[in-house]
């Protein structure tokens, strides 16, 4: 399936990207974000990220499907 | 009331002006500052990045728990995002009600909350030309056994920029 | 850092200037508005007169206890007398610090401390033609068993003006 | 002995006036606030009151001389 993928502060350069649309088959953002860090050179563990899915704060086993927006976050330093 | 973001220095003028009330007899009001220093380095300049819709989305929720945990008649949070220098205002709160230990409770809870839920991010740059994401980077290195989603305060270096 | 009186509208642009440091990374204020009620009874205005001379030496003792208390940079506490109106500021607290949650226990310690200690008296006058001093009238009438020096918040009116 | 007193808020409204100096045979402040309060219609009881000598807080139970600046303090409201 289709996922879109957006990246902020260290996974955007990491990444080196803001966005991408990318063909999937990992079933849950758990399984996406192991795929993703097979390629990028990410260094925060998935234990250190929240996730977002259509702009929502979600669960790592939410079961995805095409067309979800998705935006892994990492730990946040607001304020 | 509510949360809002700008590129632009924080207006406290307008966002105090907001919480006037005639009933309202306290206002407390948090800034938060870029300062020179953050665990042993010297910073030079800063960066935040928010990921908007949902960190707007989240804020609204922190007012929104305020206003119904204390009470008090109103409360706004306004941050920047962008690149700061030292001494710029990276985030401004501010609350009225009728008694003034309501104002306190609920800055301090909104702050508070901000700092730790909202997708918010901050890049330091350092005197020394390092750089580093607070709360992202050394605490992801091998070694490295602390996972703190919610604990700000706790920033770590090290990507040479 | 300080304490000082003012018989002008208090200014929190230059009261807040003098607490900037680059090394505070936040700043807490408080103001004390002028309410249109008080225990049932509607504010028209009020008037605040002062000890001058110990009231000043009150209010530093407060602010240097304060930075001795919490480590905080700078503290400053101004305050109005004379005639106010509903909504003007008739006190204003700031503190800086280089973490918040200082900022936040020095500011309301400092106001606190300010309401209970320093020689400041306040006459209400209110829309039904009365007036009275806080905390002062109707606890010394015959039968009123209460005596609290240091409980503010509480007020008891009423001589006919 | 001459004493100087000075009056603010409730009790310069009940004195009368905003100062005055009293020879009085009062050794302490509390003596001096019971001869006061018989010759002004004074509400408040001395409990509530705090004292100040010469520009310092002070006990009610303190040696009084002569030339002293006395001030009575009813229950203050700042802020």
């Amino acid at each position: 399936m289709l996922i879109n993928l957006q990246y902020f502060a260290i996974l955007r350069e990491q990444a080196g990207r803001p966005n991408e649309s990318l063909e999937t088959r990992a079933a849950t953002p758990a399984a996406l974000y192991a795929e993703l860090a097979k390629r990028y050179p990410f260094t925060l563990a998935p234990e250190q990220l929240k996730v977002a899915i259509n702009g929502e704060f979600a669960d790592f086993a939410h079961s995805l499907r095409t067309g979800d927006a998705v935006v892994f976050i990492p730990p946040v330093a607001g304020g | 009331m509510g949360f809002r973001f700008t590129m632009t220095p924080i207006d406290t003028t307008a966002g105090r002006a907001a919480l006037l009330d005639g009933s309202a007899g306290g206002y407390v009001s948090f800034e938060g500052w870029v300062r020179d220093h953050n665990e042993g380095l010297a910073v030079k300049r800063l960066k935040y990045e928010a990921f908007d819709a949902l960190a707007v989305k989240e804020g609204e929720r922190i007012i929104v728990e305020a206003l119904a945990r204390f009470p008090v008649k109103h409360a706004l949070c306004l941050h920047r995002v962008g690149e700061l220098g030292i001494g710029e205002m990276a985030v401004w709160v501010g609350v009225s009600s009728t008694h003034r230990a309501e104002s306190f409770e609920a800055c301090r809870y909104i702050i508070d909350a901000v700092k730790h839920r909202v997708p918010i991010w901050k890049k330091e740059h350092y005197v020394n030309g390092d750089s580093g994401w607070v709360n992202c980077e050394r605490c992801a290195a091998p070694g490295a056994d602390t996972v703190h989603h919610d604990k700000a305060g706790h920033r770590h270096t090290l990507a040479r920029s």
